[in-house]
């Protein structure tokens, strides 16, 4: 290597940023913690434009060596980086909304309490997020993926007054936690079968073993255990449960947390541990179902909710499904194309819904909404283009990268046209909730009302009270615009497979099987193409018809099917059920059974019966000294008799 | 001529005698003559002994013997007036101040 | 026999120059006993006390300085009655530091509770003279009687609070029991001589090594220990300690928890190591085991510190006894030198303990309940610290006499293979330490609730404590000198009596024709 | 370069240096303010001199350096035999480390007998220290059981309201406990005539003692129980809770930091050290414990009302994973075992502290009497928030990386065990958060709370090192490890061939 | 059936009688008349056995000196007949029934010990003049110690049966109860 790219200044430089705001915020004007926090972000992104640019000059995979972090015998870890097709998309998708969104917050947060401590936050999770891209091992992808879990617990709870803010934060870190759990069993029998956790070692060692066809091996282990982290971050079935509640931290932090960048973690790992996965069926077909699933049930419930960000949660988790459903198919690029035209578009739905929000003065509820296009023209129509987008009708990104996945499974065998099928309907769902939520929050008229300076008690964001809904500052339209941009051309650079070669290096192999029965039938291809469109046109058709058209009929409809809109608006009660299974009983149960049963009353009370008895012991003993002198002479008599009997019986013995 | 074991079983005897007068006796002064009378038994067994191994140690022991059981006999009587003084009574079941 | 050959005999008897060294001490000591005692009515009464009192430390002092010049000339004295070797200098020094201590201590008590002092220190110089004998008699009539004046003082000492009825109560317990047991053990005495012909115990354990013991060795034995065993308080013998010790006067109790139960255990060591009867390995066993559970358990509910201590020394006799159990194994040094350092260092932590408590009693020794030391820590700290030293080191924790004296006599067991009984001990140690820290946690962890007057403490008793504090912590810190000391004298013990003419020289004389 | 005497005396100037210090206390008149700087100052003076320790120990040979080995008393063969090893050198350091904090933090809150806590203090570190740098098996009991009674003093002294129950249940616990490891080294000596661990250590291995298979799963049973008390493993643990909660916030910080770990360094030395074969026939039912431990305590630190009670659950359930790591026998699981020891020492020492802080204001541990904080004392929620993540195990904090160690070496021992171990992110994460939430998160429940001071300044010197130090040693770990690793691997050397031979049967 | 013997019996009887009869009596005179008894027998015995001064230092230190300071406790305290109280229950079920089995053992053993052996009448003389030598030669040191043992006997009495002090003798620190 000519000359170091200098990797690790792309996560220390918002390290900085959080670095100073965090300790200095405090004191400091907003002004000056606003260019901290965009000098280091902005800066990073730079870089990682930077090296962008030198990617095509230097030998891939490059690799940058930091410092050492921890000796342990044969095991060994460093802080080191990796770069390669894969990371420099990640990177820039990354480090780029990163950006933008750092810009939107200034709008968006300026006047919140705790400003500076909102962007140390920010610049911290930056940094935890790219250490997660860059590092070159698992064990350094485990910090980042640790850290952008502190960091989304801390974002989240950001009001932290607010005690469902507060709950809400913790719930994200423990349930992702459950599948951090699982990440460390799988880095260990990677450690133990492999002997280290970088990439390029293991990758090197996996390589001779052949696919575990039959049955299941420590590859398929690993995968799946690896796939349950990926599951707890990237919010799938059955840990999502999460990722609604997070909403409740304010919406720059949704979006570039819980929809661009963070619950991604989970899609990228997975394809970058692609070699384990391909080779065992078993656990990609567990990958996909739990892909295809999680896409299709949080799509439907994204129909029923109100909340105009629980609706984008539960489309995001959707969104995430289809990724998981890609790498199930083996079609990691095409995972990967959904995961950058799903950052645009989903980070711009949830940006131009936190301007509505904004602009409403602290409503989420979409009932409260309608008409507002007329007030907020450019929010609206961002944000119509970002429905547009993630409804998968071309040109716009999302149809490009959707229609890639569903392509790739309906091509991957008999498995895959039920995944198809299921994907489709889930497009459709999809188009449908997103253009209901496009009707319910712009057109017929205003619902809302006058809004006063009540903040906190419905969204924590404590607003600026005012009459009318108005537009937001530039500071938040800005990105909104260029977002909107990159949604609708983002997906361009998937045409003609182009996104898939250039990642082709990273998965090369994988790609073979799709590739071939691509070759095949370029015809099935445009024919699905075909019936996907329709199924987003009648999508949009049907909200439109049920939110423009007739009003009256949703509310029918409801009543029709009583019990399942009860049971969607209720989000299957999922969390209830949780709530049953898992945390009352261990709640319960570590309460009476260990601590007052085991702790108190079994092991405390014997001790103290131990106690207690020698007492009582010693209270008889006691009584040997009756005080009564024949008694005492009785016993030295009775004494001596055992004495000498004992000794008669020794002598007469010898 | 007498077997020697009569004389040993005669202090045997005695002193178990005053073994005994000090478990069954009530009266302090009692169960004190009890002890003089153990000494007594030991006496016996002393100068029997010695007759037996034709030592007059045996028969000096005795002395000491006595001296120790006139001194005893001083201090402890002493000690009973002292204790008839704060107790006014002689009977050792009562003398149970101090148990436990 | 003729003539010359008679007169020979006789001349060699006759008591030499050097005969009298050799109890030097004990000849120093009544001296000044009998100082003391004709001093007493001259001395005007205001200052008699502490006059007396410093006399009779003097004496003490003399005893001690008498003992090292005695310590010079080693050997047989007076016809084999007595022998000077580093055993008997050893406990010599023990019990007359101890009884140094004691009466230091005293003069404060002898003050506040009105006690006339001439008879007290007198006594205790007596008392100290019989205990030092025994610990040099090799003659068992001898140790009789030296056993008999140690033992009678302190019957007379534990009734000297002559108001209280609990003092004369306790000083009666203790002579009755006290007589029964000598008498036993005179019994014992009668059958040891019936069995072998002599009370001299060289000669006994000569006879006993040429030819298997009679039964009768095995009675006398059991009668012998009997005896001893009373005077140490081993279980279950022990029955009159508690009651004695918390009747009699607490400085009282501090001597004769230590002087004549040292003098006993010197004793119990001669006659146990050297006369030898099979069998007596296990009745020991027994007893060690009874003793210290016996005193630990019932020394948990205890509330008058005085009784809480009987029980205390109840066990730790039985700590002591475990040496013993080393007897007919190859390991009788260690355990010899063990109970002999174990013997010295719980002199000292006693004295000191009982040199606290009986100067917290106060007049009538009203205080003497765990109550009244609450918060002793802070109405007077020196003081609590002292007792807590002494009480740490009853516990035998590191740094202190008590943690080198357990420590030893276990490691001699362990050595010995006798696991069962060491962790039997252990144990107890450690159930003990409960009952010692209930002391501690009353002076520092309560707050008193009627807080008990703490007078001043004296010089004199100052000196005292010091000097147990200094003795407990330089047995805990530098045990060596001590230790290889009583080593010495194990060796010296263990080793073969000589045939020494003059014990022949008796053999002829009492020996007529008949 | 250093001189060669300061090397050889190092060691013993550490030791003793609190003790002279304590000494000259005790001259010193009763002018509070006087006598809080000069315990700081000879804290200090001491953690200097021990980081002279680790500034010149040879981090890449295993074996004890700054030697002294002195006849103290010659029958029974007692000598002063010390030194450091890359397992001991740490804890001593942890040890000196802590107490000028815990001097600090009792700055305000000691305000009566304040001479006597000083002075128990001071000389509770000197015996700390002798616990870890002692050679020779009795100076280590004696130093064992010398760290006992200050302890013991400091809980029933200055604890609060059930301090005398605390006091006395820690105090015949351990001292029963501890009896038995005196009754093992007794015979160790008896049938070795020495106390020197060294040379024990050679004679067993080497198969020189007279009875020792016989008497051997004894002995271990005998040190392992002292130890597991002290640790305390799962059943015997039931003292710690009430101590800690009574003892002033010092004690809890050098019980927690430090005491816990003289039962753990003691496995790793004594258990391991000499008799290997025992260690790994008992490995399986004491690693049983230890996963019982780790998940228990959680549960329990999490259903706890009490904040200090929590935290003392929490570690019960840390030092669950320090044991595992140890009879994992896997390099990995030692040097994580070590580091989990360190880490520890410091974020919990620092949670207590932050506690104490907490109960110098309100006067009560109760989760129920607090809420909100977050508003009124940010500063003290954003160091409370640090040092909790810290000891929940977040990476780049030092909690991380013993537990990842540990967590490694028990799943190359045997995987299930490192699974139910790995299980410990979660119940850390749940108990720690919502002790967290419930304690700073929502709006401020008791008006008391709104007007709470924040931190002062000897509180922020008191816990900012802490924080300080456990990121250090999340991030530069290596700085530890270096010399850990090869006294570990010393420690190993005598299973390898043990291994095969338990294998082979 | 030699004149020894049945002279031994004779005084055996009154021994046995006599500390029978100790036991038997309820009042503390007729004990210590009865102990006299046992005593003057007992000299009798002695006088068999040859040890004349013995038997004299019997009668006169023993039977004479010594229970005359009995009698006269006795009747200074005027002991009554003694009640006989319950005062402990361990003396009937353990005390006696060890005494007993005790002395049956040991007796078994000294017969056992001195079998068929038998000794003639004054089978050892013991005048005074041997014993004197004896005394002042090889028993010289107990023969003086005993005189301290003496010292303590009479000072003991002194102490102990004189009258407490009722008003403090000299100037007490601290106030009697």
């Amino acid at each position: 290597m000519t000359s170091s790219l200098n990797l690790w200044l792309i996560p220390v430089l918002p390290l900085a940023g959080a670095a100073i705001n965090g300790f200095l915020g405090k004191k400091s004007s907003r002004t000056a913690v606003t260019t901290i926090q965009l000098a280091f972000s902005g800066a990073s992104f730079a870089w990682a434009l930077y090296v962008a640019a030198r990617f095509s000059s230097v030998a891939l995979p490059y690799q940058e060596y930091l410092a050492h972090w921890i000796r342990s015998g044969p095991f060994t870890a460093d802080f080191a980086f990796y770069l390669d097709q894969l990371t420099l998309i990640m990177l820039l998708v990354v480090t780029g909304v990163g950006f933008l969104i750092h810009i939107y917050a200034i709008g968006y947060m300026w006047e919140e309490e705790g400003f500076y401590r909102f962007f140390a936050y920010l610049n911290l999770f930056m940094f935890f997020m790219l250490m997660l891209i860059l590092s070159n091992s698992y064990l350094g992808m485990f910090i980042g993926w640790e850290g952008v879990g502190l960091a989304s617990y801390l974002l989240i709870g950001f009001w932290f007054t607010k005690d469902s803010a507060a709950s809400a934060g913790k719930k994200a870190f423990i349930v992702t936690r459950i599948g951090d759990c699982g990440f460390l069993i799988a880095l260990f029998l990677l450690i133990q079968h492999f002997g280290s956790l970088n990439f390029t070692q293991v990758f090197d060692r996996v390589h001779p073993y052949a696919a575990e066809t039959g049955g299941a091996g420590f590859l398929t282990a690993i995968a799946l255990l690896l796939m349950l982290g990926a599951c707890g971050k990237s919010a799938q079935i059955p840990l999502y449960v999460w990722l609604p509640d997070a909403m409740e931290g304010p919406t720059p932090v949704s979006a570039l947390i819980h929809a661009a960048t963070m619950v991604t973690a989970g899609v990228y790992m997975v394809s970058r541990s692609h070699l384990i996965f391909e080779r065992s069926p078993m656990a990609l077909t567990v990958v996909a179902v739990i892909g295809t699933l999680t896409a299709f049930f949080a799509s439907t419930i994204g129909i029923a909710q109100t909340d105009i960000k629980k609706v984008l949660a539960y489309s995001t988790v959707s969104q995430l499904g289809y990724m998981f459903m890609a790498c199930g198919v083996g079609a990691f690029s095409a995972g990967i194309f959904h995961l950058m035209t799903h950052a645009f578009f989903k980070g711009l739905l949830f940006l131009a819904a936190g301007s509505v929000i904004h602009g409403i003065g602290g409503e989420q509820d979409m009932r409260k909404m309608g008409g507002l296009r007329s007030y907020i023209p450019v929010t609206f129509g961002t944000m119509g283009i970002a429905t547009l987008a993630i409804s998968g009708i071309p040109p716009f990104a999302g149809f490009w990268s959707k229609d890639e996945i569903l392509w790739k499974a309906f091509s991957s065998g008999p498995a895959g046209r039920v995944y198809w099928l299921i994907g489709l309907i889930t497009a459709f769902i999809t188009s449908f909730y997103m253009f209901r939520l496009i009707f319910m929050t712009f057109f017929s008229d205003y619902r809302g009302g006058h809004v006063d300076e009540d903040g906190q008690g419905s969204h924590g964001h404590d607003a600026h009270g005012h009459g009318e809904p108005h537009e937001s500052p530039m500071v938040m339209l800005v990105p909104l615009m260029i977002l909107a941009f990159l949604a609708t051309v983002g997906g361009l650079v998937g045409i003609g497979d182009r996104f898939e070669h250039f990642l082709a290096p990273v998965f090369g192999s994988g790609e073979v099987a799709a590739a071939a029965g691509e070759a095949a039938s370029r015809g099935t291809e445009f024919l699905l193409m075909g019936i996907s469109i329709t199924v987003a046109i009648l999508g949009l058709v049907l909200a439109y018809v049920l939110y423009i058209s007739k009003p009256y009929l949703p509310q029918k409809i409801a009543d029709g099917l009583n019990g399942f809109y009860t049971a969607v608006l209720n989000k299957y009660y999922v969390d209830e059920i949780y709530a049953r299974l898992f945390v009352k009983p261990l709640v319960e149960g570590s309460t009476r059974i260990l601590w007052h049963g085991v702790d108190q009353k079994v092991i405390d009370n014997t001790v103290n019966d131990a106690a207690d008895g020698a007492r009582k012991v010693s209270d008889e003993v006691r009584h040997m000294q009756s005080g009564n002198l024949r008694s005492y002479a009785s016993w030295i008599a009775a004494a001596s008799a055992v004495m000498i009997a004992y000794m008669i019986w020794v002598g007469v013995g010898r | 001529m007498v077997p020697l074991s009569y004389y040993l079983v005669l202090g045997g005897f005695l002193f178990a005698c005053g073994v005994a007068g000090f478990l069954i006796k009530r009266n302090i002064i009692t169960i004190f003559m009890s002890i003089e009378l153990m000494l007594n038994g030991v006496n016996l067994s002393f100068v029997a002994f010695a007759a037996h191994w034709h030592a007059l140690a045996g028969q000096v022991f005795v002395f000491f013997v006595m001296v120790v059981a006139a001194a005893e006999s001083a201090v402890g009587l002493a000690i009973i007036i002292a204790v008839y003084r704060t107790r006014e009574t002689l009977n050792v079941d009562q003398i149970n101040l101090l148990k436990l | 026999m003729t003539m010359p050959a008679a007169f020979l005999q006789i001349s060699q008897v006759i008591p030499q120059g050097v005969d009298y060294v050799r109890i030097l001490p004990e000849l120093v000591l009544s001296g000044f006993g009998i100082l003391v005692m004709v001093l007493e009515p001259l001395v005007d009464e205001r200052n008699s006390q502490k006059a007396l009192g410093w006399i009779a430390f003097v004496g003490t002092l003399a005893g001690l300085g008498s003992t090292w010049y005695m310590s010079l000339s080693p050997g047989l004295a007076f016809s084999n009655m007595v022998r000077v070797d580093t055993f008997s200098v050893f406990f010599h020094f023990v019990i007359i530091a101890v009884a140094a201590g004691v009466i230091l201590s005293s003069f404060e008590y002898m003050e506040v509770q009105r006690i006339r002092a001439g008879e007290y220190y007198a006594l205790i110089l007596f008392g100290v003279v019989g205990a030092a004998l025994m610990s040099s008699a090799i003659e068992l009539v001898l140790i009789f009687i030296a056993l008999e004046i140690s033992s009678i003082s302190s019957y007379i000492l534990a009734g000297f609070r002559r108001n209280q009825a609990t003092s004369s109560e306790a000083s009666l317990k203790y002579f009755l029991l006290g007589s029964f047991a000598t008498a036993f053990f005179l019994y014992g005495v009668a059958l040891m001589f019936g069995a072998t012909g002599s009370t001299n115990i060289d000669a006994i354990s000569r006879t006993l090594a040429a030819a298997p013991a009679p039964l009768l060795v095995y009675v006398a034995m059991v009668l012998l220990l009997i005896g001893l065993g009373f005077k140490v308080a081993a279980a279950p013998l022990h029955v009159w300690t508690p009651d004695v010790y918390e009747g009699s006067p607490a400085p009282v109790v501090g001597f004769m928890s230590t002087a004549p139960k040292a003098a006993a255990f010197a004793v119990l060591l001669r006659v146990v190591f050297s006369i030898n009867a099979p069998g007596r390995f296990w009745l020991i066993w027994v007893a060690a085991a009874l003793s210290m559970t016996l005193g630990n358990v019932s020394a948990l509910v205890q509330n008058n510190v005085k009784r809480l201590l009987a029980y205390s020394s109840i066990a730790h006799a039985g700590y002591q006894l475990m040496a013993f159990a080393m007897i007919s194994r190859e390991t009788s040094a260690d355990g010899i030198s063990s109970a002999m350092f174990y013997a010295a260092s719980y002199a000292a932590m006693n004295v000191g303990a009982f040199a606290v408590v009986s100067h917290f009693a106060n007049a009538g020794e009203r205080y003497v309940t765990l109550e009244d030391y609450e918060g002793l820590g802070r109405t007077s700290p020196i003081l609590a610290a002292t007792l807590t030293i002494f009480l740490l080191s009853l516990i035998g924790i590191p740094m202190t006499g008590g943690f080198f004296a357990k420590f030893y006599v276990f490691g001699a067991a362990l050595k010995a293979n006798l696991v069962w009984l060491t962790v039997i001990g252990v144990v107890n140690s450690a159930i003990g330490s409960y009952y010692y820290l209930r002391i501690i946690v009353m002076m520092y962890m309560r707050e008193a609730r009627k807080p008990a007057p703490v007078t001043p403490i004296p010089a004199a008793l100052g000196l005292a404590l010091a000097l147990s504090v200094v003795a407990t912590l330089y047995l805990g810190i530098l045990p060596n000198r001590v230790l290889q000391y009583a080593q010495k004298s194990a060796q010296e013990l263990l080793a073969p009596p000589s045939e020494t003419p003059a014990s022949a020289a008796v053999q002829a004389q009492t020996a007529l024709p008949q | 370069m250093n001189t060669p005497s300061l090397d050889s005396m190092i060691v013993t100037l550490v030791t003793f240096a609190p003790l002279a210090g304590a000494l000259l206390l005790v001259l010193l008149p009763r002018r509070d303010r006087d006598i809080r700087i000069f315990s700081l100052v000879v804290s200090l003076l001491t953690f200097v001199l021990s980081l002279h320790l680790a500034v010149y120990f040879h981090r890449t040979q295993g074996g004890f350096q700054y030697e002294i080995n002195k006849a103290w008393i010659s029958s029974p063969n007692i000598r002063y035999h010390i030194g450091v090893d890359g397992i001991s050198l740490w804890l001593v350091i942890l040890t000196t480390f802590l107490t000028p904090l815990c001097v600090l933090i009792s700055w305000k809150s000691v305000h009566d007998r304040v001479k006597e806590f000083f002075i128990i203090l001071l000389i509770l570190e000197t015996a700390l220290i002798g616990v870890f740098i002692s050679l020779d098996l009795f100076l280590f009991y004696f130093f064992w059981e010398a760290t006992l009674i200050p302890m013991a003093l400091l809980i029933g002294i200055f604890g609060h309201e059930r301090k005398v129950y605390a006091a006395v249940k820690f105090f015949v616990y351990t001292m029963i406990a501890s009896a038995f490891m005196l009754a093992a080294i007794l015979w160790l000596y008896a049938h070795t005539g020495s106390f020197d661990f060294v040379i024990i250590r050679d004679r067993v291995l080497s198969g020189g003692v007279p009875g020792f298979p016989a008497a051997a799963q004894w002995l271990f049973l005998g040190f392992f129980i002292a130890f597991a008390v002290k640790v305390p493993v799962f059943p015997f643990h039931t003292w710690l809770p009430d101590a800690h909660v009574e003892a002033p916030t010092a004690g809890s910080v050098l019980l927690a930091g430090v005491l816990l770990k003289m039962g753990t360094y003691g496995m790793l030395r004594f258990n391991l050290g000499l008799f290997p074969e025992q260690a790994r026939r008992n490995a399986w039912w004491i690693v049983i414990l230890a996963l019982i431990g780790i998940i228990y305590g959680a549960l329990v630190a999490m259903v706890q009302p009490n904040l200090k009670k929590l935290v003392a659950y929490s570690s019960i359930s840390h030092l669950g994973f320090v044991v595992l790591g140890i009879f994992s026998f896997t390099q990995s699981g030692l040097n994580g075992a070590m580091f989990v020891m360190l880490a520890h020492g410091v974020s919990t020492g620092g949670l207590f502290m932050l506690t104490g802080i907490l109960h110098e204001r309100r006067h009560t541990y109760e989760i129920s009497e607090f809420g909100g904080l977050a508003g009124p004392m940010p500063i003290y929620a954003a160091s409370f928030l640090f040092v909790l993540l810290a000891s929940a195990g977040l990476p780049l904090l030092n909690g991380f990386i013993g537990e990842f160690l540990v967590m490694n070496g028990a799943f190359e021992d045997r995987a299930v065990y490192g699974v139910f171990a790995a299980t410990g992110v979660i119940w850390s994460a749940c108990y720690l958060l919502w002790m967290y939430q419930r304690v700073f998160y929502g709006k401020v429940t008791h008006s008391v709370n709104n007007s709470i001071g924040d931190m002062d300044g000897f509180e922020r010197a008191a816990v900012w090192p802490c924080a300080a130090a456990t990121l250090v040693m999340g991030v530069a770990p290596i700085l530890w490890l270096g010399a850990i690793d090869p006294a570990v691997r010393a420690a190993l050397t005598p299973f390898t061939q043990v291994v095969s031979k338990v294998v082979g049967q | 059936m030699s004149i020894h013997l049945i002279l031994f019996l004779a005084f055996g009887a009154v021994c046995v009688a006599g500390a029978v009869n100790l036991l038997a009596q309820t009042h503390p005179i007729n004990s210590a008349l009865s102990l006299i008894a046992v005593m003057a027998a007992l000299a009798g015995e002695y006088l068999l056995l040859g040890a004349e001064f013995v038997a004299a230092v019997q009668v006169i230190v023993y039977a004479g000196a010594i229970m005359v300071l009995f009698v006269f406790t006795i009747m200074l305290l005027n002991a009554g007949v003694e009640e006989r109280t319950k005062g402990s229950r361990v003396a009937a079920l353990i005390g006696v029934p060890g005494m007993l089995a005790g002395s049956i053992l040991v007796a078994w053993v000294l017969l056992r010990h001195s079998g068929t052996e038998a000794v003639a009448a004054g089978a050892l003389p013991g005048d005074p003049k041997t014993i004197g030598q004896l005394l002042f030669h090889e028993f010289l040191l107990p023969f003086e110690i005993t005189s301290i043992l003496i010292l303590i006997a009479i000072m003991g009495a002194v102490v102990l049966a004189s009258k407490p002090p009722t008003s403090p003798a000299g100037e007490p620190a601290g106030e009697v109860d």
